[in-house]
């Protein structure tokens, strides 16, 4: 009466709580970053690249240690920690998932921002829209902090900011 | 042929007089005199040869020096044969051993004595074993007991040296020549005349069981038969190793000897003494050899083997002798078991002459026989190290050398005998045999495994000449494991000298094959064994493995488990092998240690009466010797420096006379000489009387 | 002539490939105890196949160390060609029991001296071990072949079984002979020298690749030859009784009876290697001396002829 | 999975470079009866000159990388496979750049590149710079990895099963979807955040559905409070499970009490 | 608190200090030359027989006050009383020396070692001053701990080995760090005669990794849930659990009712699966491999529950300040009880192999026994405790989680051997498993996570739980902007190792490793790590001198 398990020479789930391997649906991320601050061993990453006008959001499994905080702070539920766990590798390449986004560009310098373009639209959608009317809010968050420090002082763009992290 | 014999004689006395020629040349004394008893002892060996045939057809040489005042009569039999062998393998190996290892003792000095001493020594003991009447016999073995007493106090600065000597000196005139002196003694009361003391005539007359009782103690206490082996360990290694492996290679055996030519050949075999040998046989095995395993000194260890395997030889011998002297269907096979005995004995001569000399070895290259402080002397001394092992294994009995050999037709004598006591001495046996095995597996691993240690790490192989006596030895040792028929028949012939039975229907002794039968063995059931056979199917086997899978060199340090250990600590100490099982059995080393504290004050009380007396008899002698006190006193004073040696070799007057005056230095040493010289004046005096 | 070609082309095939066969039957078999698949069955050749493929390291110089290995193998061999296989004994260089135990040590031998020969205090506490399981082993073994002797009056491996009467002593050699050939066979609770988790195998620890495949494939031979002489002395007294041994048929009769007696005897080993703990070296000898004085009873009985 | 495997004996040293225990017990938990790796010919070995493999764990604290460094030089020549089995041998783990964490000089403690660095690469790397050879090197991520998953390295590198994971780089031309909520986004916010003091992360995103597909309901009829009520009663009946029931009513009161408020116009902002 | 009457009748205006931090903790700054008699005061009190030295602190409070501290934290046990006192020294930041305690209580050696080598706070009078937690390789004068010391440097030194030499005539017989009878790295260096082992020396803290550090810098409150989590493989959740008690009391949070009884709940589970783990690993190194696959086929249950419970087999990650992270929903609820019942019926029947196992109980029998006295004196926790004899249960003497309104007996066993050990484990397996039928039975409703708004800083306090093993004790002082100032993580596996070298003394190697797993020994939690601050991004390698210099500087400046 051998209560051996036929894996590996079968297929086999693992249970629907399991925390398995981290997956950033891309689609749904917004870059804003929330997960790499709660991330504790640094599996995350934020890369910017200002010439380039981009942002990656790295993520490597092979840091990961599965605790699943980027799954609760993440506004967008776009990493989730799925019930995957078959991520044995030769290669460590393997375990990088790597999102790239847009920065949004600065319409007063021309430089890239700190933030991307689906940050705003989380943004956006989150703010009320009572509270200020799209256009306005549209024209100004186009703008790099430089240019804003430079610039009036928008509160409510602070506002969003602050919303966004 | 008999030439080549006296020939011998010659020789030996002839290193005696070139070593007093040479005198001032330690080197040149010693090497010219070892040449001359090499010399000997190839004649020794060739006469052996010789009379091999003469003795297989059942007869014997017999030699008759006469000296001026007496007749020495010489009967050389198969019995005597077997221990010229020995004596003449052992006696080449050690005089081409010695010239170099003596340099050891350089400064020591007196090269010329030391071969004096050696010759008498070796000389002696061949006439033991060859003369043929009781009184020169008794003669000799003090001989012999006085040269290796003084051989092995060589080293008498050392503390321990002088006291192994004293027990020695003191035991053997105790419990050894004096047994025999009362039994000659008595013999002598009943024949009268010194010619009456020849074997043939004692042989022929009625003896009485006492006389059994006598050559026991007195040939058992010389053997190292336990209870009276505890000289022995004390004694062998306190001597320079050549002479260790001479005391422990024939010495001992030529007690075996006596008991047998003074039991079977002047007495008749008796069954219950043939009992008692066995036993003490075992005892003396097993308590040897467990003592041995305890041992951590190179030297000692050796020597509690002695014990060990003398008990092999004893088991042997006294089952011989219980199957001798029941006669009928058992009596070949008490021949046989008489034979395994012997064959032991010649196999323990090689192999525990080639150990000492190994330990001498090591110890004239790291000046260290302790064996925790040895190691790695395998790479540092490969021949000394292949030497070593060989005959660690035939003393370990392990096929194909020859010490499996004779344990083997011991086994076969004890399991076959259809005697349950006889079964049970057997399984001790093949218990101690694996004793054997582990303390030689500690006494080689710990001195040549491993990696150098700081004692050892700049140490060179020894001499040529070294190496080839030990090269010698082991090939004896093989070569007799591999072909044994070559010595059996001759080994068989004091056996059937004994009985009347047709051996050739009990045993095989064909070049390739031994096979033994028992009575009452079923058919096809016999007990055979073909070494060379063996060898061939083993060495295919290996070369074979060997040749299918080859292995590289990659070299790494030991798995220490992660974290560095200095080499040295990380190895098994010799005094820590086997521990459990020691602490298992340290009942027995308990009151072994008990029963020795017993035996200490009762060997003190002897050796104080012992020496009380030599005090007397020696303020006797010098009284007596007032006469010559003024020749003795400018002696004195005209040699600086006065040794116990020297004297030795002065006429006896003087001798005593020189020691009455150095008394104060050298107190004791000079009264066990004089007890020595009055002993021998004794037995010289009862005899003429 | 051509029987024994047969004969002794199974012998080889018995010798060399059955070994490796049984411990993969015995894995099989602790595996299924401890509820679970465990290997293939010829998991024991994969391993054995990988090992001996492997170039080695070596920790040190020593010649000793490095042909050890091949002693052993060669020493475990060599016990195995005395023995008889049905009636066919391969090379008959001996027919005494004694020759045969003293060939076996030879492997211990030279596990002893390579294990000693090393400076690490692991291997030299296996070999230290060994030795002591030997020392206390010896004198059981040395009883039972005693009473053997003492019944038969024969020493040969191939006499005693033919020419035993049976007596209560004698089923108590078996019993006495069973214990020793399950010792000195180094199986649980006796693999004390080999002992994994507390002293890293033993005299096996710094032996690795090629060097390791031929110390275990010996030991596996070794375990062959104690159990078959044990197989042996239990079959030919019955089989001598059904068939004429020594002609073809019953011979090869017999061959197959001591194979399946050993599968069978193997299997048992299994079952009590899966329901024991490993003894500790001190309780090993207990335990040995106490069977021993046991069997100088035995050998007592059997010496007043019973 | 019926491929005939590369290798059919794997005998594995255990080294553990300071590892929190946890991938140490699963490398145990391999053999026992659930997973059993002796089906696959891996054994667990006393001495690292026995191994085909080593299975290593732990960051690789400096204390441990004299030790480790011996004893994969105690491997024989070859193969020397090593298997890194959990997150921190991989890569450093939680523990990457604590100070006792060994590390080349060259990979630095700190930064930003990837594949992260740490772990027993380091030693590997140094090892190979020495003349070591050093065999193929197999990781398996998890902290610890479930036995399954160490099955799973082990059945790779037996070449029965194939890498399943490769590595992912999306960029903006997967596209962008920003999922509508049936309800305001910043009251679903508020309700999530409620949940996870509640029930909890894990099944807060299932009940809020759950719910949201309610309120939806409730919304499109005429009296959406009285609605929703029975509309939970309704659910909480057929669900039977305590605590979504308590979630469920939880919500409701909430959903309308920031509803009201934030109708009400007043200042309503949330933070994660 | 009657007993501080006493004690100020006793010395008077040197204790300077008397403050209740929590219900249960008192703090005691007393003078740094009455430190050591204050702390022998407490542990050789008459009334308090099971008075045991918890945990010691030493904190770099130089930013704060411009001085070092350390704190002596005692926990009174098998007694009516719920306390721990602590016992506070201030010590001048340019001469950090004190009185050591260790030649009179041994227990505080690791202790005053640890400081030492961390902090830089020197014991006076210790008897074996050698280095202890970190690498060997690790320069002299740099220590970690103080606040001037970046988390993520790593200074080179020189390599040395800090063994003493071996007894005269022994041998080295070395177990360790890669031993396959240690599942994790730990070298015992054994003396031995033959079999005998003479002597021991150990080298631990090859798992040492920073974390108290890593805490410190580089984390937030609750990131150190995570990292404290994974102090130990096997028993991580008690540690997180004591952190977050620690901060919890620090702060003063109120934790849900519900969340108290899920982290008791899931203790146990952990005790469970833990005893089980020992009970097999015990059985493999005695050989009986048979007892090994069959607990741990039982632990296999166990193990899944948790997985499908918390979605973990072992890093349950379920903590964070406050509360707990997974909800126990219904279905779960049944599961345990699945569990619990399959385990109540097979593990009885390992019992009965077990001990039915001739081989194995002589094995255990009387092997690695340590008196009461020296068990005593060690300090020692958890089933080794109980095991020599001593009544205590953190559980019991200080209730914390649920444990306050939940029955249990405590098991107690006189021999010290490790077959004590083995049935004191045994008993609390059945205990556990009664102890979540309870909890079960009365798991309340409400939230299972607290709200709280900001921790104040630089309060301290302490947590404990009753691991497996032992009490596992975490100090924390909160610090300002999210972080923790001082984190200090304490296993029983500390307190127990040192007493090992008194048990192996006298047997075999043979039971040396079953001597040395009998204590459950867990060399990851003794030595922890210190961690936390990311953003930096440069390398910073340091010669020895200049970085001697720069803490030298520093110091100066503080």
């Amino acid at each position: 009466m051998p209560v051996t398990l036929r894996y590996p020479f079968t297929e086999l789930e693992a249970p629907p709580e399991y925390r398995g391997l981290p997956h950033i649906d891309p689609k749904l991320c917004i870059g804003c970053g929330a997960c790499v601050n709660a991330c504790p061993p640094d599996a995350i990453l934020r890369i910017d690249d200002y010439d380039r006008g981009t942002r990656k959001i790295v993520l490597d499994i092979g840091r990961c240690i599965r605790c699943a905080r980027c799954e609760e702070v993440c506004p967008t539920g776009a990493i989730r920690l799925t019930n995957l766990f078959e991520a044995a590798s030769p290669d460590r390449r393997d375990h990088i998932e790597v999102v790239e986004l847009r920065l949004v560009r600065c319409k007063v310098c021309g430089n890239y921002t700190d933030f991307t373009e689906r940050q705003v639209k989380k943004a956006l959608q989150i703010l009320p829209k009572e509270i200020l009317e799209e256009e306005a809010l549209e024209e100004k968050v186009f703008i790099c902090r430089n240019c804003r420090r430079k610039g009036t002082v928008d509160a409510t763009i602070n506002a969003t900011k602050e919303v966004v992290l | 042929m008999k030439e080549l014999f006296t020939l011998a004689v010659i020789l030996y006395f002839a290193s005696m007089l070139v070593a007093l020629i040479f005198k001032k040349n330690y080197k040149l004394s010693i090497s010219l005199g070892h040449a001359f008893t090499a010399l000997a002892s190839l004649s020794l060996l060739a006469f052996t040869i010789n009379a091999i045939p003469l003795a297989l057809q059942g007869k014997a040489i017999d030699i008759v020096y006469n000296i001026g005042v007496a007749k020495i009569p010489f009967h050389i039999d198969g019995l005597s044969l077997i221990l010229c062998f020995v004596l003449g393998a052992l006696g080449l190996a050690t005089s081409v051993y010695s010239p170099k290892y003596m340099e050891f003792y350089e400064k020591l000095g007196k090269g010329w004595l030391y071969i004096i001493l050696y010759s008498t020594f070796v000389l002696s003991m061949i006439l033991i074993v060859t003369v043929s009447n009781l009184f020169w016999f008794l003669f000799l073995w003090e001989v012999m007991t006085f040269a290796s007493y003084v051989l092995m106090i060589w080293e008498s600065e050392e503390e321990y040296v002088r006291k192994a000597g004293w027990k020695y000196f003191v035991t053997m005139h105790i419990t050894s020549t004096l047994p025999l002196v009362i039994a000659v003694a008595l013999l002598y009361a009943k024949v009268g005349s010194v010619d009456g003391l020849n074997f043939a005539n004692l042989a022929s007359l009625k003896l009485s069981p006492i006389f059994y009782v006598l050559f026991l103690i007195g040939f058992g206490s010389k053997a190292g038969v336990v209870p009276i082996h505890f000289w022995l360990p004390d004694a062998h290694p306190a001597a320079p190793s050549n002479v260790s492996a001479l005391m422990s290679g024939v010495m001992i055996k030529v007690a075996v000897y006596g008991l047998i030519r003074t039991t079977c050949f002047i007495l008749k075999p008796d069954v219950t003494f043939g009992y008692i040998v066995a036993v003490l046989g075992t005892i003396t095995l097993t308590v040897g050899t467990l003592y041995a395993l305890k041992q951590t000194d190179a030297k000692r260890l050796l020597a509690y083997h002695s014990v060990g395997q003398m008990g092999y030889i004893w088991l042997g011998v006294g089952v011989g002798i219980i199957f001798i002297a029941k006669g009928g269907a058992y009596a070949a096979f008490g021949a046989i078991a008489l034979a395994a005995g012997l064959f032991h004995l010649v196999n323990h001569a090689l192999f525990k002459g080639l150990l000492f000399l190994s330990a001498g070895s090591i110890l004239y290259r790291t000046h260290s026989r302790d064996l925790n402080s040895l190691g790695g002397l395998a790479k540092l001394m490969p021949f000394t190290a292949i030497f070593t092992l060989i005959a660690a294994m035939s003393i370990a009995g392990e096929p194909p050398f020859n010490g499996f050999m004779s344990k083997w037709m011991i086994y076969q004598s004890t399991f076959l005998s259809g005697n349950g006591l006889l079964v049970f001495l057997g399984v001790m046996a093949l218990f101690i045999s694996a004793a054997t095995l582990a303390s030689f597996i500690k006494f080689y691993t710990t001195a040549f495994g491993g990696e150098p240690t700081k004692l050892t790490q700049n140490v060179k192989e020894v001499s040529s000449s070294m190496l080839i006596a030990k090269g010698f030895l082991a090939s004896l040792c093989l070569l007799l494991g591999l072909v044994p028929a070559l010595i059996l028949p001759l080994l068989l012939s004091p056996g059937s000298a004994l009985t009347d039975a047709n051996l050739t229907n009990w045993v095989t002794t064909k070049y390739w094959l031994v096979m033994i039968k028992a009575p009452s063995m079923p058919l096809n059931a016999e007990s055979y064994f073909n070494p060379l056979l063996f060898v061939a199917v083993f060495g295919v086997m290996l070369l074979g493995v060997f040749a299918s899978f080859p292995t590289n060199k990659k070299l790494d340090e030991p798995w220490t488990t992660g974290e560095p250990v200095k080499m040295e600590n990380y190895k098994l100490k010799a005094k820590h092998y086997y521990l459990p099982f020691e602490e298992y059995i340290h009942g027995l080393y308990h009151s072994g240690d008990e029963l020795n504290k017993f035996g200490n004050a009762v060997k003190d009380a002897l050796v104080y009466a012992y020496l009380s007396v030599a005090k007397a008899l020696h303020r006797w002698a010098a009284k007596l010797s007032g006469a010559v006190t003024g020749i003795g006193k400018w002696y004195v004073s005209s040699v600086k420096e006065v040794y116990l040696d020297e004297t030795a070799l002065s006429p006896a007057l003087k001798a005593i006379k020189a020691s009455a005056v150095v008394i104060e230095e050298l107190d004791s040493l000079n009264m066990l000489f004089t007890v020595a010289l009055i002993v021998l004046a004794v037995i010289l005096a009862l005899m003429l009387l | 002539m051509m029987e024994k070609i047969i004969f002794a082309l199974i012998t080889v095939m018995i010798i060399f490939l059955l070994p490796p066969l049984l411990d993969g039957i015995s894995r099989k078999v602790k595996a299924k105890i401890q509820y679970r698949v465990g290997a293939s069955i010829f998991q024991t050749y994969y391993d054995l196949q990988s090992l001996l493929n492997m170039e080695p390291i070596l920790p040190t110089e020593r010649l000793a160390f490095r042909i050890a290995p091949y002693i052993a193998f060669a020493s475990a061999l060599a016990a195995t060609l005395v023995l008889p296989f049905g009636s066919f004994v391969p090379v008959a260089f001996t027919g005494d029991f004694f020759v045969f135990l003293y060939v076996l040590a030879m492997f211990s031998v030279a596990m002893m001296i390579a294990g000693f020969s090393v400076n690490n205090s692991y291997t030299n506490a296996g070999a230290n071990r060994e030795m002591m399981l030997i020392l206390s082993i010896e004198p059981v073994l040395g009883v039972a072949i005693g009473v053997f002797a003492l019944n038969a009056h024969s020493l040969s491996i191939g006499g005693i079984p033919l020419n035993i009467t049976f007596t209560p002593s004698l089923i108590l050699a078996y019993v006495l002979l069973a214990y020793a050939v399950y010792v000195e066979g180094g199986f649980i609770p006796f693999d004390i020298a080999e002992a994994e988790t507390e002293i890293l195998e033993g005299p096996l620890c710094e032996y690795s690749g090629r060097l390791l495949g031929m110390f275990k494939w010996a030991m596996l031979i070794k375990r062959l030859a104690l159990l078959w002489l044990f197989v042996s002395f239990l079959v030919l007294p019955i089989m001598k009784n059904i068939v004429d041994i020594t002609t073809f048929t019953g011979g090869l009769a017999t061959l197959v009876a001591q194979l399946v007696v050993l599968f069978i005897i193997y299997g048992i080993i299994a079952i009590i290697e899966a329901s024991n703990a490993r003894l500790r070296i001190d309780q090993a000898i207990r335990q040995n001396t106490k069977v021993f004085f046991a069997g100088l009873v035995v050998l007592l009985i059997a010496a007043l002829g019973w | 999975m019926s491929a005939k495997p590369k290798l059919r004996s794997v005998w594995v040293f255990h080294l553990n470079t300071g590892a929190c225990n946890g991938c140490d017990i699963e490398i145990l938990d391999i053999l026992t009866p659930f997973y059993d790796a002796e089906r696959l010919g891996v054994k667990l070995v006393g001495s690292p000159r026995h191994a085909h493999a080593m299975l290593v764990t732990g960051p690789l604290t400096r204390q441990c990388y004299h030790g480790a460094k011996k004893a994969i030089k105690a491997m024989p020549p070859k193969p020397r496979i090593i298997v890194v089995i959990g997150t921190c041998a991989c890569s450093g783990g939680i523990f990457y750049n604590g100070y006792p964490i060994y590390r080349r000089p060259e990979s630095g403690r700190e930064g930003c590149e990837y594949p992260r660095r740490g772990g027993i690469i380091e030693l590997i790397e140094d090892l190979r710079d020495e003349g070591e050879y050093v065999g193929p090197v197999i990781y398996i991520p998890g902290c610890p990895p479930r036995p399954e998953e160490i099955l799973y390295g082990i059945a790779q590198l037996l070449g029965l099963v194939e890498k399943k994971l490769e590595g992912e780089h999306y960029t903006e031309e997967v596209g962008f979807e920003l999922p509508e909520a049936p309800i305001n986004e910043r009251i679903r916010l508020t309700l999530r955040e409620k949940l996870r003091h509640v029930v909890g992360y894990f099944d807060r995103d299932k009940i809020l559905e759950d719910f949201m597909e309610l309120v939806k309901k409730a919304e499109e009829s005429e009296k959406p409070k009285e609605e929703l009520k029975k509309l939970i009663d309704e659910y909480n009946a057929k669900i039977r499970d305590v605590r979504i029931s308590f979630c469920m009513r939880l919500l409701e009161n909430e959903y309308w009490r920031v509803r009201d408020a934030l109708s009400a116009g007043k200042e309503f902002v949330y933070w994660v | 608190m009657k007993y501080l009457e006493e004690l100020k009748a006793k010395f008077g205006e040197r204790i300077e200090e008397i403050k209740q931090l929590a219900h249960n903790q008192w703090l005691i700054t007393v003078d740094k030359d009455i430190l050591h008699e204050v702390v022998v005061y407490f542990l050789k009190h008459p009334e308090w027989k099971e008075t045991q030295l918890s945990t010691m602190v030493g904190t770099d409070e130089r930013p704060l006050r411009g001085k070092f501290s350390v704190t002596y934290w005692l926990s009174v046990n098998g007694n009516s009383d719920d306390v721990y006192i602590g016992i506070k020294a201030y010590l001048p930041a340019d001469d950090p020396r004190f009185k050591s305690v260790t030649p009179l209580h041994k227990g505080a050696n690791w202790y005053e070692r640890e400081v030492q080598d961390l902090l830089g706070i020197i014991p006076e009078g210790h008897p074996d001053p050698r280095k202890l937690v970190l690498p060997d390789d690790w320069p002299s004068c740099v220590y970690p701990l103080r606040k001037d010391f970046h988390y993520s440097d790593s200074p080179q030194g020189e390599k040395y080995y800090p063994y003493r030499e071996p007894p005269q005539g022994t041998t080295v017989h070395p177990i360790g760090p890669y031993h396959v009878a240690l599942d994790e790295p730990a070298h015992f260096r054994l003396y031995v005669k033959g079999e005998e082992i003479i002597d021991c020396d150990y080298r631990g803290f090859y798992s040492h990794r920073g974390i108290e550090k890593i805490s410190e810098s580089r984390l937030t409150y609750d990131q150190i849930c995570f990292i404290a989590e994974r102090i130990c493989g096997i028993c991580g959740f008690t540690h997180s659990t004591a952190y977050c008690q620690a901060v919890e009391a620090a702060g003063e949070i109120e934790v849900p009712e519900r969340a108290l009884y899920i982290r008791t709940i899931m203790l146990e589970l952990e005790r469970l699966h833990s005893h089980l783990l020992w009970i097999g690993v015990a059985c493999h190194l005695t050989g009986f491999d048979t007892g090994f696959m069959h607990a741990w086929r039982l632990r296999e249950h166990v193990m899944w529950l948790c997985e499908r419970l918390t979605g973990n087999r072992k890093t349950y990650g379920i903590n964070l300040v406050g509360g707990v992270r997974r909800d126990f929903l219904d279905y779960r609820k049944e599961m345990i009880e699945d569990v619990l019942k399959k385990l109540k019926s097979e593990f009885g029947k390992l019992v009965d192999d077990l001990t039915s196992t001739k081989t194995f109980i002589k094995r255990c029998e009387g092997v690695g026994v340590l008196p009461y006295k020296l068990a005593h004196e060690w300090s020692v926790d958890g089933p080794l405790g109980r095991g020599s004899g001593r009544d205590f249960d953190v559980r019991r003497d200080h209730p914390y989680a649920a444990y306050g309104d939940l029955d249990f007996k405590v098991p107690v066993y006189k021999e010290g051997d490790v077959l004590a050990r083995a049935l004191v484990r045994i008993e609390e397996t059945w205990e556990s498993i009664w102890i979540i039928e309870q909890a079960l039975d009365q798991l309340p409703g409400g939230d299972i996570l607290a709200e709280y708004k900001e921790i104040p800083p630089y309060r301290e306090a302490i947590g404990t739980t009753e691991a497996p093993r032992g009490e596992n004790v975490h100090y924390v002082m909160t610090g300002p902007g999210n972080t923790v100032y001082r984190y200090r993580a304490r296993a029983a596996t500390y307190n127990n190792l040192p007493a090992v070298p008194d048990m192996l003394r006298g047997y075999t190697i043979a039971d040396a490793p079953l001597i040395i797993a009998s204590i459950d020994p867990c060399y990851s939690c003794t030595e922890r790590v210190q961690i936390v601050d990311i953003e930096s991004g440069k390398v910073r390698i340091l010669k020895e001198e200049e970085f001697n210099k720069l803490s030298i500087k520093a110091s100066r400046r503080v």
